[in-house]
């Protein structure tokens, strides 16, 4: 399988960046990793005219914790992720998601902000991101926006960037005491995308749910935010029934279709039962401290 | 429009001016003519065009040679130094790793990387770093000891000069993130 | 792929019909659209840049009208072929006069994808094409109601390209 | 065997390190793509998009303007040369480019020739095709239902069945069913799916307009059976075609057909005069490759009350696309099927087989099986496990109860076939006793009263292989004997050529082993050649796991040949009468006087050097074996499985297969044989399988879709073997390649099954998807909750 021809770009700056995006409005495409883009190309289901690697543009693979949330640059590999001793400490649902998508090789080059920025709905970041009340951070020749994940999400494939803004970094708030996260997929096999997927997160003060978050992962148009299931963890204790009683409100949060990775019906199902299993991860891990 | 491309394979500087849609996997065999990195699937599934990009294994086949432009290539012809196999070359021979040796250079380059930062690996480890290539012949079993084989044996050559290596990078964790299925222990 | 849905339009049936007839009018709603050959009153050529995020097919449609019958009613076949795939697609409309200036809007279509785009995007292609179709049966609306509710907060409102009222799939 | 030969030989029995492995190693190997020719072109494919489509025509003209691009060919251009169809192994013809209308997707629509691929890839998306869309035919039920669409205009018979097709005494089966005790009764369907190797398809085709000659090196496991066939259909004299298989990425029986691709390039070549390659890419095998399995079977099993089988009785539809281009022994259009019986003994069975035309890629070739014996052995060890849970017993019991006992053999099947041998119990105790079958049903017992969900699957198969005899067996009139040609060099060194071609099997290796064992010559010192039609002798390929069986017995004949005439060199030699002589230890010593001896080698020399006046100079042999009847592996496989309640995922905990493959050539070959089929058994069970829409588009049309496992999900193997050697093969082996394939299916099936059987579940079909156990645990309120 060949791909298009095409011109490539791989400028050492954000405004040559953003420049050559006016330029070719509508006919170039970011290069990051290019998993996902490459084999679209490949089938010739995505030919750009033009791409535009952002391998030479410093200070995007910076991956820190500042001023209140980490930072994750938009080109940090996943497998830079899946090995930070930062991100395995103190964000185990980042951990665990990056530790799943597709295979180890792929890893290697895919990173967050093209597993973000293609907003297919089967991709594993972003779910567990809504779950972490992330922020992404765009920057264009009009200056820099920071906007919640969830209005980044327009679509299936469709986000809030405007044709000459590059997504830069992805901000997590730190975990405050007592938090736990964590993402389960469950797939077929390694490199499959999920039938589904759950990432949450929960805060414990004093024996009570303070904050949650959950996101699901390719049982809708986006990744989806189930806010009632979170709205009705706050204030409670975790007890069995509770975390039973979100699954089950997650689950109606979730809008799958039949396909491949199985019947709608299934994939609702299987909302509800890893929603549970992930909360009682995150829980258990709230409780052992997390956080701190 | 071409675009000239300066690539170091196995030690071996080669250029040429190509467009920019030739993928690293055709650079490597059709420009350096190193024919032991194999295309087997196109969607970077299969791991059959692994090799090494500044020591990182990538799917060949999923590059732009553009994009890794400068970069240190290692393939499967590198392995062997001086007439002498590489530990993994011999695991390889003396575990039947490899039938009819389509995805061996793929699985070879993932395991050669692998083993620098887990010299002391356990078998599930071994499977989870290998869980990017297929193989449709062995039914990974000798391939697992292959890799064995070679960690022993790098290990016991380690053992003899007194410096060792850093690792490049920090190890990944020994536990694989926890699937739906083993999570059920919390349920 | 069936899809079917009914709007409600602030227009006489009349000037919906004749807007219907319009082969540029139409295209400039539909999804992508590029160019046109126009080869007689009932047979057109639209080229349509049809997809999502990265994904793009480029299709030239053989179009049809059929069966037009004034001042409610209409068929339209389209045959196109693009990247290893073929798109064939047949819609109805049916329209009925509620008040001298409203119109019921009805339409189905049947679509079915062929090839590449079947086989690798199925994941994403019942849904895609779902809102493509609607949002070209929705933009009829927009065009339609645009002339008569000039305020500009209105005009901003419409051209959010809102799915049609009660889509089925 | 003879004595266990000296490690420094290398014969039978030793776990001899692989000779090839040397180039593989170093990215040495060459394999199809790796070939590269002064001047060659390259060919790429337009595929039709449409499953059932007319064409209206085709304009070339933007495809030709592109620099680089040659030309584009159409079935018109070849249907001017006779060549727009070619014959098929099964007596139907398939198109190579449709004149007027294409009848599967993907299917070949014209081909581009340009200097390089990257102008042809581009240029085959220019190639403007018009098509007029036509209703297709994807079930193959609805296609014989009398307003179906045609798949097939071309043929007299305006309908969709193919063939009618069946074995056994039917009024017997019937009869014994009106009286039976017990019937149980399932419907199976074994889904298509695709050997999916490695490495894809591909050819170079390159004519020497001097000599008149087309050498076409292609990715094919059977390239004599492939030469004369070009001969036939392009009338190149044969002797000015040679086929030369190279390495191969793995075969599996997927490089069996003639694929319209190797034609097409071939012309081109020949029109030329320059190297054409052609390799598919990975969604061209997946979606146009012929494709196994697809069979909808109906099964019935009968027996006494105390769980005596009696007999069976079978109803089969097989789905074999649009052409019937299985690569079957002609007699045979459902393959080996009736080898249904199994490992039981049975008063009678009856089945039947009806073929079908769909608008699918051709089906009914392999998958690491090649002649439906996975089909049939899925049936009756899924039946046999029906009976045992109707009856409530044990199904390890119920098989111990029913397997044709040792002493019976050999022993004639129900539908005709002669087993050579077997010792079934064996296997099956051998099996129990090292998975602690005992200790699992307790475990099992205990994990039900808490809920959890464990089963424990049997299967106790018997394959059918090596074929085979010529008195029933033939491809296109070619009787299926295989070959091989064996040179002795005067240093004692040798180099044997066979008629079967390896794909991973590692011939190089064994078939040196088998010459070492018979001549005393080091394994080290013997080359194996195959692969080149203009050096090999004939032979029908590899596949259907017949090589040791046909051309390995080849090989030790012609081996015997060549020590006969060494015991008259040896006589000669020591001054002795050969009937004075024994071959002992690897040489020939007078008998009585251990001291007065001679080896291979000195004797070689002496082939060459001296040897006696009333003999020729040489040390050569040629054998062409028809083997007297087919070979009978067997195993007994166990599978204890565990499912996750709240997910529906089946994890296969433990598997352990006993095999017996008759006597063994190299252990560590057999056992990496017996691995990878496992693999390829479990992934159908679980994972893998084709399937279209209703306008006919392939679902799984790359490996993002279709899902082969991987390390992670391949359990670790366990494997252990009885030996119970063939008696009518030169050395008692068996076959291996595909026994692991078609037992393990069942096993996997079985278990689960028996994971739910409390809840009243029967059967599952495979691949037994999450959601298929997930809706069943929900109907029976049995999920996690």
């Amino acid at each position: 399988m060949i791909p298009n021809d095409f011109t490539y770009f791989a400028p050492g700056g954000l405004p040559e960046v953003w420049d050559l995006l006016r330029q070719h409005e509508g006919e170039a495409k970011i290069l990051a990793g290019g998993q996902s883009l490459i084999p679209l190309m490949k089938f010739r289901l995505a030919e750009p005219a033009y791409l535009i690697d952002l391998r030479n543009v410093p200070g995007m693979a910076l991956l820190e914790e500042r001023d209140g949330s980490l930072v994750i640059g938009a080109m940090v590999r996943e497998a830079a992720l899946e090995r930070s001793p930062l991100i395995q400490q103190r964000y185990p649902g980042i951990y665990e998601a990056s530790a799943v998508v597709a295979d180890p090789l792929v890893r290697n080059f895919a990173t967050i902000g093209g597993n973000v920025a293609h907003a297919d709905p089967a991709n594993d970041h972003p779910a567990m991101l809504l779950a972490l009340r992330a922020q992404v951070t765009a920057q264009g020749p009009n200056g820099t926006r920071t906007m919640p994940l969830d209005d980044f999400l327009v679509d299936t494939m469709e986000t809030a960037l405007q044709p000459d803004e590059v997504l830069i970094d992805i901000r997590v708030p730190q975990p405050l005491p007592h938090t736990g996260s964590a993402y389960l997929k469950l797939e077929r096999k390694v490199g499959d995308y999920a039938i589904a997927a759950v990432g949450v997160m929960v805060t414990l003060d004093g024996g009570v749910c303070s904050r949650a978050g959950i996101g699901l992962t390719n049982v809708g148009p986006t990744a989806i935010r189930a806010t009632q299931a979170e709205s009705f963890l706050i204030g409670k204790q975790p007890d069995e029934a509770t975390l039973r009683e979100a699954a089950r409100l997650a689950a109606e949060a979730a809008d799958p279709t039949s396909d491949l990775h199985g019947p709608a019906e299934y994939k609702r199902s299987m909302v509800r039962t890893l929603t549970a299993r992930a909360l009682r991860l995150a829980v258990q891990r709230a409780q052992a401290g997390g956080g701190q | 429009m071409t675009q000239h491309v300066t690539l170091t394979i196995n030690g071996q500087p080669y250029q040429a001016d190509i467009e920019p849609r030739v993928l690293l996997v055709h650079f490597i065999r059709e420009v350096a003519g190193l024919t032991g990195t194999h295309v087997g699937c196109d969607t970077t599934s299969c791991g059959a065009c692994t090799v090494l990009v500044n020591g990182t294994p990538a799917k060949s086949c999923t590059l732009f040679a553009v994009q890794v432009d400068g970069a240190e290539i290692s393939t499967v012809e590198g392995l062997e130094q001086g007439g002498k196999l590489h530990p993994i070359q011999e695991g390889f021979f003396e575990e039947h790793g490899l039938q009819c040796g389509f995805c061996t250079p793929g699985m070879m380059m993932t395991s050669v990387a692998f083993l620098k930062e887990h010299p002391n690996p356990t078998d599930d480890e071994i499977r989870h770093a290998i869980s990017g290539n297929l193989c449709r012949c062995t039914g990974y079993v000798n391939i697992v000891k292959a890799i064995q084989y070679a960690a022993d044996k790098m290990r016991s050559e380690q053992a003899t000069p007194p410096e060792s290596t850093e690792p490049a990078m920090p190890a990944t964790p020994t536990t694989p993130a926890p699937t739906a299925t083993e999570a059920e222990a919390v349920r | 792929m069936h899809f079917e849905g009914t709007q409600q339009i602030n227009a006489p049936i009349q000037s919906v019909f004749d807007f219907l007839l319009d082969a540029n009018k139409v295209a400039g709603c539909a999804p992508g659209f590029i160019s046109m050959d126009i080869l007689g009153p009932d047979h057109f050529k639209p080229t349509l840049g049809v997809g999502i995020g990265a994904v793009k097919a480029k299709f030239t449609l053989d179009v049809h009208l059929q069966n037009v019958r004034a001042p409610d009613h209409g068929e339209v076949t389209a045959h196109g072929v693009a990247a290893g795939s073929a798109v064939d697609l047949t819609a109805v409309v049916d329209l009925v006069p509620v008040a001298a200036a409203e119109t019921t809007f009805n339409w189905f279509a049947d679509v079915t994808v062929s090839g590449t785009i079947a086989s690798v995007g199925a994941r994403l292609l019942e849904s895609t094409a779902h809102k493509q179709i609607a949002k070209f049966f929705a933009c009829f609306k927009q065009k339609l109601e645009a002339p008569v509710s000039e305020a500009p907060a209105a005009e901003a409102a419409s051209s959010d390209a809102s799915p049609p009222e009660t889509p089925k799939a | 065997m003879t004595t266990e030969a000296p490690v420094t030989i290398g014969g039978m029995g030793h776990s001899v390190k692989r000779k090839e492995d040397a180039r593989f190693l170093r990215g040495k190997g060459h394999y199809i793509d790796d070939i590269k020719l002064p001047g060659m072109l390259y060919m790429d494919i337009v595929r039709s998009p449409y499953a059932h489509a007319r064409i209206r025509s085709i304009d070339a003209s933007k495809a030709l303007e592109l620099p680089g691009v040659l030309a584009v060919i159409t079935g018109k251009d070849l249907d001017a040369a006779g060549l727009a169809w070619m014959p098929t192994l099964m007596s139907d013809k398939q198109m190579v480019l449709p004149v007027d209308r294409v009848v599967y997707q993907a299917q070949e629509v014209a081909a581009v020739i340009a200097t390089e691929r990257y102008i042809a890839a581009d240029a085959i998306t220019l190639v403007d095709v018009d098509y007029e869309p036509l209703p297709p035919v994807i079930d193959p039920f609805k296609a014989l239902e009398p307003d179906a669409p045609l798949v097939r205009e071309d043929r007299e018979a305006k309908t969709n069945h193919i063939w009618h097709w069946e074995a056994g005494d039917e009024t017997r089966t019937d009869e014994i069913f009106q009286n039976a005790d017990v019937v149980v009764k399932q419907d199976l369907y074994i889904p298509r799916i695709h050997v999916c190797s490695i490495e894809t398809c591909g050819c170079v085709a390159s004519f020497d307009k001097v000599e008149g000659k087309l050498t076409v090196y292609m990715t094919t496991q059977a390239p004599h059976a492939i030469r004369t066939v070009f001969s036939l259909v392009s009338g190149l004299p044969e002797h000015k075609i040679r086929i030369v298989s190279p390495d191969i990425g793995g075969g599996f029986g997927g490089k069996v057909p003639v694929y319209p691709g190797y034609v097409i390039a071939s012309v081109a070549s020949i029109q030329t005069g320059l190297p054409i390659k052609w390799i598919e890419d990975r969604s061209e095998n997946l979606q146009a490759d012929s494709f196994a399995r697809d069979y909808h079977i109906s099964a019935e099993l009968a027996a006494k009350s105390d769980g005596t089988m009696q007999a069976l009785r079978v109803k089969t539809l097989a789905d074999h696309g649009a052409f019937d281009a299985a690569a079957n022994p002609s007699k045979f259009p459902a393959g080996l099927f009736s080898v249904i019986t199994g490992s039981y003994q049975l008063d009678a069975a009856h089945v039947e087989v009806d073929g079908v035309y769909t608008n699918k890629p051709s089906g009914g070739v392999a998958y690491r099986c090649s002649f439906r014996v996975t089909e049939a052995v899925h049936t009756i060890e899924r039946m046999v496990d029906t009976l045992a849970q109707k009856l409530q017993m044990d199904p390890a019991d119920l098989r111990m109860k029913n397997f044709i006992p040792p002493e019976a053999f050999p022993y004639k099947s129900a539908t005709g076939w002669e087993y050579d041998s077997g010792n079934y119990p064996a296997a099956l105790q051998k099996a129990m006793a090292k998975i602690d079958y005992a200790g699992l049903r307790r475990e099992q017992a205990e994990k039900r009263a808490r809920g959890e969900l464990m089963g424990i699957g049997i299967s106790t198969f018997t394959e059918i292989v090596g074929a085979g005899p010529s008195h029933t067996f033939d491809i296109l009139g070619i009787k299926m004997f295989d070959s091989c040609e064996i040179r002795v060099h005067p240093t004692g060194s040798a180099i044997v050529r066979i008629g079967v071609q390896t794909q991973g099997q590692g011939h190089e290796t064994t078939f040196a082993q088998i010459v070492a064992e018979e001549l005393g010559l080091p394994v080290e010192n013997i080359t194996v050649e195959h692969g080149d039609t203009d050096t090999a002798p004939y032979g029908l390929g590899t596949y259907a796991s017949r090589s040791t069986p046909t051309a390995g017995a080849a090989t030790a004949v012609a081996a015997r040949k060549i020590r006969d005439k060494a015991k008259k060199i040896a006589a000669h030699l020591l001054e002795a009468s050969p009937d004075d002589l024994e071959w002992v230890d690897y040489k020939f010593q007078v008998k009585g006087a251990p001291g007065r001896s001679v080896t291979m080698k000195d004797i070689a020399f002496a082939a060459y050097t001296n040897f006696p006046p009333d003999i020729e100079a040489g040390l050569e042999a040629v054998d062409y074996y028809d083997p007297p009847n087919l070979t009978f592996p067997f195993g007994a496989y166990i599978c204890v499985v565990d499912i996750d309640r709240g997910t529906g995922m089946v994890k296969i905990r433990r598997f352990v297969a006993v095999d017996d493959c008759g006597n063994i050539i190299n252990p560590m070959i057999v056992d990496g044989q017996i691995h990878g089929g496992l693999t390829m058994g479990m992934a159908p069970a679980l994972f893998e399988a084709i399937t279209y829409d209703e306008n006919g588009n392939i679902q799984q049309s790359n490996l993002m879709d279709y899902l082969l496992p991987t390390a992670m999900e391949t359990p670790v193997w366990e494997t252990d073997k009885t030996v119970t050697p063939s008696p009518h093969h030169p050395f008692g082996a068996k076959g291996v390649g595909e026994s692991a394939t078609v037992g393990a299916p069942p096993a996997i099936a079985n278990a689960v099954v028996d994971a739910l059987s409390h809840l009243g579940v029967t059967h599952i079909d495979i691949p037994i998807t999450p959601w298929k156990v997930y809706q069943i645990l929900e109907e029976h309120g049995a999920t996690e909750g």
